[in-house]
Formats: C-alpha cells, structure tokens, sequence
C-alpha cells in the first residue's frame, strides 16, 4: 500500500514532494531520477526571453536566503522548443510556472502550452507587476485573481494552480478568489520582500535592493497562511516556504497541504526532495497513516 | 559532479590567513576535475549555499583546496581536522582549454586567484609557462615567476598589470589565463586584449544552487551589440575575457 | 563627544536603543541600570484589564519564536495607578505604548495619559482589532490609520510614534497615513503572523493558533519594510525586528532607522540591551561616525 | 536574581534518561536559591528561550540540577562536561513555603518533579517528612518512601496518587508538596484537599523571559468567581492547589 498517494484538483501523485518553482532545473538528474518526485515544476516563463535583474542576485541569510533572479528565462517559445523538451519522457506529471504583465498574454501563453500533451498542469505566478493596473502584482489584488482565474480556467482542462503571494494583507481572500475564478488548486507561499545590508559598509547585499526571502525562516509564516487558507477554501493546497525536512512536511500536511514544495533547501542538499520522501514513507508506513488521515487535522486550537 | 561523501587527509596552515585543505573522494581520480573547475563544500556556518573553492591540485584521489579564511565558512573550513568528513559537491563549471605542447601560456593571479592557475600548471607540464603573481603583502604571495606586492613586502612593488604591457612588447605570448580580483583582471584584459586575443578568467559570484538551475550567480556575458547573463557555476566559471561585460 | 546621539520627532535620546513593547518590563532594572537604555517603552495596555489569552503563549521556533500573549494587562486605569509610577524617576524618555477598539477609545486613553508629565511619548498600536470594521486591525487600512493620527496628534504635543503592522499589502501607504496624520514617527515592525505545529501529534504549538512571528527569522522583512518605509516619509523611524547585535542595528541604520528597539533577543540575554550600546559606542567612535552621517546610506542600489 | 557565568563541575549520569548536572556559581552560597525555584540555563540549541530547571540541591557555590533528557535542549546539556562553562539565570521564581519544625509534610512527585523537593527536603530536616514518588517504570523511580511505577517494574504497580486517599484518611499531614505531570497534580488536589488545605503545586509552562515581563508562562488562578492569569516564572511556579484551575 502506498501511503504517500496526494492529488492536487485533477492530478494524482505517487507522493506529496515535489520542486520550488525557480529553485529546480533538469541538472538535478545528475543527482537521482527525477521520476522519483511526486510531481516536476518548471522555473516560471514569460511570453518574451527575459534577462534578469543585475547582480547580486543571491544572498543566504542567518535564516534562509534572497533572491532577486528578476525570472531570468528564454520566453515561451524557445521554452517549448527545448527546455520543456528535457521533460518528455518524464513519467511523473510535469507541471509548467508561467507568468505574465497583462491577463491576456496569460491567457496567449496558456493556449501555447496547451498544445503540448505531456504538460499535465500549469502553477500561475502572479506575483508579477500587471502593467494594467499600477505596477502592482496581480496576486495582491482579489478581484484581478479572480478575472485571471476565470479566463485562463475556461482554456484548460488540466490542472490549474494559483501561486499565491504572501506579501498581502489577507492571503485568503486571495484564495477565495482563486477558488471562485475556477482553479483547481493553489500553491503557497512565494518569497516575502525582504532585504540585507552590509553592516560594515552600508552596501545592499542585492543589486535590486528589495528582494524575495525564502528559507526556514519564512516556515511559520507559510504554515499560518496554508492553515488560514484550508480553513477557508475546499481545494487543495500545494504548500511551500522553508521546508527543510520530513517532519515540516508533516506540519504542513497537518496544516492543511496536499502537496508540498521544496526549494532554497535543495541547494545545500541536491538529494533533499528524495531523502524527505523515503523518510516520510518510513514514517507513514510505520505510523500506519495516510495523508489524507491527517490533512488539515491539526487541533488544540481554542 | 557528485555529491562526494569526503574525508580531511590534510590541513595545513600556509600563513595566518591561507591554509590547503585535502580531502580524499572515493571516486575514479579521473573524475575528479579539471583545472578551472571548482567544488562546492558543505559547512555547518553556512546552511542555505556551500562554498565554492577552486581545484588547486588533485593527487590520486585527493583534491587540495587553497583557501583564504575571509569568513565564517572559510573560518570554519580551517578549523577542519584530518578524519573529519564533509560533503563536497563536484567538480563543476567548466574548466580552462587545454593548453596543447610548448603553448606559451602568461598565467596572472592575484591573491587566491593563485589557485585553479597552480592545478592548470600540474596539469600541462608540457606547456610553457610564465606566471605572474600579486598581492597586497608578502602574507599573499605564492611561488611564481615574478611577484608583485602592494607593500612591497616582497618582490616588486605595486600591481600584478605592472609590467605587463611591457612584456607583451617583449614576449610572444599564445594565451593569457588569470583569475584573481574582478578589477586586476578587467585591467589585465585592458591592457591585454590588444596583444592576445585569447584571455581566459576566472570569475567568481554569490552562488545558491552551483549546478547552474537558480541563475543566481549571473554574470554580464556580450551577445552582439547587446547582452545576456550567463551564469559563473555552469557556463563559467572561465569566460573569454573579451566577451565578459567588465562595466557593471 | 557622543557619537550616538540620535532623535525621533519630538525626542531626543543619548542612543538609539530602546526596547520593544511587551518584551520588557522593569524587573530588568535588576540586571542593569535602566537609564542607560536611549528610552523605555512599555508594554500596551488597554482601556480595560485584558485577561490574555490561553495557554500555551509562547514557542520558540527554528528562527524565531511565536507569540500569542493576548496583550495580557491591567487596564489604563491599573496602569497609571501602579505600573507607571515605577518609571518615574527615570530620567531617560519614557514612551507608553496603548491600543484600543475604537478611534473614540484611543482618544480617551490618550487624554488620560496626557495627565502624566513623566511620560514622554506614545507610541501606538494599531495591530488590535477594530470593531468598528468588521473586527479587521486598525494597522491594515490607511483611511483609518489616518484617521486615528490626526485625532491623536490633535490631542497631544508629545511623541506620537504609530507602530505599524507588516502584515499589509503595502506598508509604504500606511506609513504615509501616519505621516500625514500627523505622527512624529513610525515603529516597525510588529509581529508578523505565524504559526507551529508539533510534527508528531498535529497539536497547535500555540492555543490561538495564528500568533505573532519575532526574532531574526523576520529580520529581512523588517529590514525591508524600514528601508520603503524611510525611502517615501520623512519622519524618523523606530526599527525592530529580529535585532540580535550592533551589527544588526548598523543594518537597521543604512536602512533609514533613527532609533532601534530590542526585542524577541533579550529573553535569552537580559542585558543585551546593554551590549548593544557599548559595541555601537566602539563602533562609532573607532570609524569616527555618527548615526546621522549614516542613516538610510544604503547604497549600490540600482 | 542574576545571570550568572557558572562552571560545570559534575554532570553524572543517573539512568538512560536522567542526569545530575552540577554548576558552580562564583555568588554568595545564600543567594543561591530556595527550594521550588529554578534557573534558566542557556543552551545553544534553543537560540531564544533558555531552559527553565529547578534547584535539586545546593552545596556551598555548587547548584545541583536534575535533568531528564527529553529533547534538544536537554540533550545538549547531557553532553557539557566538567570545566564547560555555562550561563545560569537565577534562581527564580517563588520558593515553596518553609517547613516548620515538625511539620508533616508529604511530598508526591512524579518523574523528574523529584527535582525540587529534594531540595525542600535538605533545606529542612527538621520537618517530618513521607515521600510518594512515581513514574512510568524503574528509570523514572528516586529513593522515596514509597515507590510506585506504572508497569510494576519497581515498587507498587499503579499511579502515585494509588493509595493516597487511604494514607490520607490513616495518618495526618499538615502540608502536601507536589511537583509532576499537571495530571498527577490535579488528582492529587482533587483527592487531597478535603483532608489537606495546605497543597502547594509546582506548575510548568512554556517560558520566553522567565523573569516575569513577557506573560507567557500564564496559568489559570481563581480569583473570585472569576479567574486571571498568573506567570509561573514570577508569580509561580509553587501555588496553592485549590488555587488553580486545573480544567482547560
Ligand atoms: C568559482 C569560485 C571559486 C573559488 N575558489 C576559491 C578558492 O580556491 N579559494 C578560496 O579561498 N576562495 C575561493 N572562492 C571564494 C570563496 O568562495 C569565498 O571566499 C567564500 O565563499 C567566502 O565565504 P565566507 O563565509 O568565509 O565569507 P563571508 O564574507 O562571511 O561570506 C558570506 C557569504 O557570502 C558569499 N561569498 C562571499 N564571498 C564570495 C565570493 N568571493 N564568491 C562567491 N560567494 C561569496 C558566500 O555565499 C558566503 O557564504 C571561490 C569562489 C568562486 C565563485
Ligand atoms: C519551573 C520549571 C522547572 C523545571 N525543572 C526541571 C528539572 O528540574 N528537570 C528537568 O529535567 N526538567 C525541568 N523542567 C522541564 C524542562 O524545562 C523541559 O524539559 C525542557 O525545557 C525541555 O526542553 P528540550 O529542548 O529538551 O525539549 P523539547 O521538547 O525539544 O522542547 C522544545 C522547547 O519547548 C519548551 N518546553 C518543552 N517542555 C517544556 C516544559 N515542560 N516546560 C517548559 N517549557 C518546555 C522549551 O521552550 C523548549 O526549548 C522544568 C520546567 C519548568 C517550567
Ligand atoms: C532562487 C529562487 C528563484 C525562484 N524563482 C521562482 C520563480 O521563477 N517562480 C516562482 O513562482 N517562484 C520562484 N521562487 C519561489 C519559490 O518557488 C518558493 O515559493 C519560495 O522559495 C519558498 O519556498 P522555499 O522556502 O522552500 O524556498 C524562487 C525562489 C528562489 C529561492
Ligand atoms: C512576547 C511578546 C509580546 C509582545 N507584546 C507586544 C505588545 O504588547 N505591543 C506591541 O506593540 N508589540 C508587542 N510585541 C512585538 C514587539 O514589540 C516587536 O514589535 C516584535 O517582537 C519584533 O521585534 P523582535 O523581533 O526584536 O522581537 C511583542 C512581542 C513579543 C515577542
Ligand atoms: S548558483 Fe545557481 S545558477 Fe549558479
Ligand atoms: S516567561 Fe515571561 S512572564 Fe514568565
């Protein structure tokens, strides 16, 4: 019996562990057999190549790490002729990140992939600027989330999951919305604005200044957003945001998750997602539990 | 590239602030690197991102790591004693070319730049090589065919790109391989570029993941008239000198 | 000369560390002379005794710890009768932090406060819940933050500090209603909303559940919050948040801080405080600076 | 109250899960503490909080603590060794109330509560004191009167609190000093309390400060009809019984 079996909305998975969007690239076969995860995400694309942002780029800090990778990538098109291609034969889903700066480059970029069978879903950064409206993330903004949602749902059948930003003032309302526009799941947390400087000289450590902060320290923050969010919302959660271990995925899971993400982890421990996943089955297994036994059953809450 | 489970053999103590770490990798000794190349070292002191160290000679199957103790990490690798075991992810990047007979190789170094250009050395006996190496004081400097120094503790006072250009007038000179501060190598590649075409550096950048899937080590590489950000761990850490973007 | 000299609006202080609200109290004069601290502040009270909230309180997590006091306190009342008058000899600045339901409440406890000649400041917080808007906390709507400045600094002539909460969309416009409001300064930041669960059983760490997230784990954020914060308003800033050396208020400093408040980090080292002060009075003295030379230098930012 | 630089002197190895660690604090022997207060002892494995232990005996300059190994911070200390130094905040908190001579008192204790009245019980020989103890089995069992483990593997098979009410009905005791799981402790009041007023309890919470700023070591005590909160570390952690609420 495979106790580790977890689905997100349309999607089944041999496992909950699977890879942080931009923390993850095929290199990683050099290290054990990518069919091995649960599920494969892609780092995000964009309708054009994108460049990135100067460097620093990256800083680890006494609690995890920023980054400030300004989505570095090639754009859709030399995505789908090569990158995505490493991927085929693949017998685990693969799910693609994708993002845009307006709703309807989203959607132009959802009906391009659609067209590639052996993408089994799509996770939908929104933590962009939406050059409609100020600049601001999509992801900030209910109601946005929800026009996006409602679009790109009605061109797909496939498994369609909203990343959530954490850096909002009421992350399940931005659930709710998701929920309500069509997706099938949601992911949670990207990286929260964080910052550091140098104290001897004053120099910022990132060349952008402000940054995104990933790692342990960003862990009690996830776990109260994934937990706020599954009370609210009935469909499943990917969860993410300073796993380091198999007993954090349990507090997740705990927590209200479905499927979890590991990412700045991996970079000290390539072999990390695949240690998590044979601990979690030892524990399981000699538990005799399953995850959907302790889904979201987290109590002593008064 | 594996991520080798190694055993400290040695750990030897150069001056107050260098020390040559070996470690022994159960692996095919042919596998283990290349000049150029690099390892990522796992430490306790730095949980999120290992360290990159250079290749400074591999024997059999031990490599040996000359490091500067500058931070915590490097602090603690130099506390590291024979028996301890640690976790080193490698060889990555790609290494210097090939240096085929009696090519006339300028090696140029500053500092612990000394490093990937000694196992290039070991490597090609066969080459002929003239090394030229800088520091700020003698606590800096290494065996090489003319030393430079800051202070002018030892050998010939002020920058390793002295005489350089002299001595472009005055030697033929294939190729140019250098690794040391971004400024001296710019400066090399400078005053260079106009004798030898072929100007291999080293470059260094803050590094999450060292297998080239973060972009987080991105460095400014020509593309035409325009540019895109190739990254240090994977594409280099050696670029052509003439193509890397020195203006940043 | 000394080098650590720094101000907020209205005040000034002979260093820029005090400490932060609900993390002290004056049992930590037995451990040194409270005078040498830039300025005291207390913990929030309320118009009313507040009970607290069940048990387990506190957590202590990887990077941090979680708390979930429930601004346990006596009332103004209590407060200004006993608690306070254990402040009135000293003769560094001493800023009184309250909270309360309602714009009208805030108001009375200010003019209730006024009476007291050795209270130097105010600082106010704004994190409690507003049940004049569905319950939602005073700190997450600018209209409201604004409006509650202005009646305030239409009461008093003292300090008006407005502590401001992270968990916003934006902190940058709520620091702007302050502003405009007419507080002296803004203090930031508080708690960000966090959350444990015990890996084995599923149990809440925490009775309440959701609590507040402390300790250098949040330092990047606050860091963060401090440098937008100083970047668009012009009144000084109090900065907190995972401070746990000089080091880290050199940081704070380059970020656009004026003064700096401990926190989280003294429950372990009860005369951090002190530490701090002498290691900044070194640093200082030895690089021939003072705080305003550099503060917000941050720089190599592009 | 103070924070202390003290020295490991001992740190003696009881069973498979306890341990007697012993620090010697450079203070005025009476300053040292009373008995049901407690030290918070700073541990690297837990960054934020220290580790709240109670006083299990004084000796001159030497604190004596017992320590059950229950997870990280209480394995790190298993390990110190003698000469380690370590920081010791204290003693803190409210002392249980002094014997008078004579006095009858019982103590019941589970598991590492034997802790604090050892200590009760070599500040006054002069009290008349009968000794319960218990726990989970043999490893968790200390020289008592009498013995009760919860598998039979020493003593009597069954809680601590098994004969009580029949002891108590047999034999007057002026006082009972509990310190245990907040079960037994409840129990214990329960059962006791119509034949014993004077039951003061060594309560345990979660601790930030221990010092009585942060109100995080809160505990239900009546007040009236009403209740509030107390803070183990300052207003505690010995209270009156029948003063707790025991239901939450
Ligand atoms: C390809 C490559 C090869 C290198 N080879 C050598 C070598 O052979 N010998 C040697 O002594 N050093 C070498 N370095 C530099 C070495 O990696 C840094 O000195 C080391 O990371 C500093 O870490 P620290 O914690 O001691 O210092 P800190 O100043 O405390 O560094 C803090 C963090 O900053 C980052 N960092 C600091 N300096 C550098 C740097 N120069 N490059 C990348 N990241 C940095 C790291 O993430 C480090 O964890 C190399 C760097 C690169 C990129
Ligand atoms: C007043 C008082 C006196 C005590 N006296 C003793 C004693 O003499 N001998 C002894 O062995 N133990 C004693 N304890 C219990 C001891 O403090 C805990 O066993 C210890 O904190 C567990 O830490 P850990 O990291 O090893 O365990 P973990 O389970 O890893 O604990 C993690 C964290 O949880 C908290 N925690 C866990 N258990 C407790 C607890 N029971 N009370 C308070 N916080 C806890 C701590 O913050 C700790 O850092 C006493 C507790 C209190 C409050
Ligand atoms: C270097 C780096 C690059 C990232 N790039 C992306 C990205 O392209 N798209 C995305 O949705 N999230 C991106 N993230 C966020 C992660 O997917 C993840 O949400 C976040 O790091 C929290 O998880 P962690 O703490 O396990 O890293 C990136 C994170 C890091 C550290
Ligand atoms: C136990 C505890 C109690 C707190 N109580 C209050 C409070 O009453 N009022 C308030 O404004 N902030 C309160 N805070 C927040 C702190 O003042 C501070 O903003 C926050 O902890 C960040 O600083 P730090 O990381 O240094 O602790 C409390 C924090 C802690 C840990
Ligand atoms: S460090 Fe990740 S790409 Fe180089
Ligand atoms: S631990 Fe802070 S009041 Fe007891």
């Amino acid at each position: 019996m495979n106790r580790l079996k977890t689905s997100l909305g349309k999607l089944s998975f041999n496992n909950p562990i699977t890879v942080a969007s931009g923390t993850f690239g095929i290199d990683y076969q050099q290290f054990y057999d990518l069919n091995l995860l649960g599920a494969i995400v892609t780092k995000t694309i964009t309708p054009e190549l994108k460049k990135g942002n100067p460097t620093p780029r990256v800083y680890e800090t006494e609690c995890g790490m920023l980054n400030s990778i300004g989505l570095q990538n090639p754009g859709i098109d030399e995505f789908i002729k090569t990158t995505v291609q490493d991927y085929k034969h693949f017998t685990n889903p693969l799910i693609v990140s994708f993002s845009a700066s307006t709703i309807d480059e989203f959607c132009e970029m959802l009906t391009k992939l659609e067209a590639i069978d052996f993408i089994k879903g799509y996770e939908v950064n929104v933590s962009c600027p939406n050059v409609e409206n100020e600049g601001l993330a999509f992801g900030v903004d209910e109601k946005i989330v929800y026009q996006l949602t409602k679009k790109l749902s009605e061109l797909t059948k496939k498994e369609l999951i909203i990343k959530l930003s954490p850096n909002v003032t009421d992350i399940v309302s931005i659930a709710k919305a998701a929920e309500e526009g069509g997706a099938s799941s949601v992911a949670l947390i990207n990286t929260l604005l964080g910052m550091a400087i140098d104290w001897k000289t004053g120099k910022s450590m990132i060349r952008r200044g402000v940054a995104g902060y990933s790692g342990v320290g960003v862990k009690p923050v996830a776990l109260q957003m994934v937990y706020r969010v599954h009370q609210a919302i009935s469909i499943p959660i990917l969860a993410m945001g300073g796993i380091q271990n198999y007993q954090d995925c349990l507090e997740f899971i705990y927590a209200g998750a479905s499927m979890l993400a590991i990412g700045t982890s991996q970079f000290s421990d390539p072999t990390l997602p695949i240690t998590i996943i044979n601990d979690l089955k030892d524990h399981f297994d000699s538990n005799k539990i399953t995850i959907d036994e302790i889904k979201g059953k987290v109590w002593g809450i008064a | 590239m594996k991520d080798h489970k190694g055993l400290i053999v040695n750990n030897i103590k150069l001056n107050d602030h260098y020390y040559l770490l070996s470690i022994k990798i159960d692996d095919d000794p042919k596998e283990l690197g290349l000049a150029g190349q690099f390892y990522e070292l796992k430490v306790k002191s730095s949980q999120r991102f290992r360290v990159p160290i250079s290749i400074y000679d591999i024997h059999d199957n031990i490599v040996d790591f000359m490091i500067k103790d500058i931070g915590k990490a490097t602090h603690e690798l130099s506390l590291y004693k024979k028996n301890d075991s640690i976790s080193v992810l490698g060889p990555l990047g790609k290494p210097f070319t090939e240096a085929i007979n009696n090519q006339k190789c300028l090696l140029i170094t500053g500092g612990v730049g000394y490093a990937p250009l000694n196992y290039f050395k070991n490597t090609f006996p066969h080459a002929t090589i003239t090394w030229f190496h800088g520091g700020a004081n003698k606590d800096e400097v290494f065996p090489a065919d003319r030393i430079y120094t800051n202070d002018g503790s030892e050998g010939i006072k002020g920058f390793v790109t002295l005489d350089l250009e002299q001595y472009l007038k005055e030697n033929m000179v294939d190729r140019i391989l250098t690794c040391g501060p971004r400024i001296m190598m710019k400066n090399i590649v400078q005053i260079a570029l106009p004798y030898v075409k072929d100007i291999e550096v080293s470059l260094e950048e803050y590094m999450a993941c060292g297998i080239g899937v973060c972009f987080g080590c991105a460095v400014k590489i020509k593309n035409g008239e325009d540019f895109l950000y190739k990254t240090v761990c994977k594409d280099g850490p050696i670029f052509q000198g003439s193509e890397v973007i020195w203006d940043e």
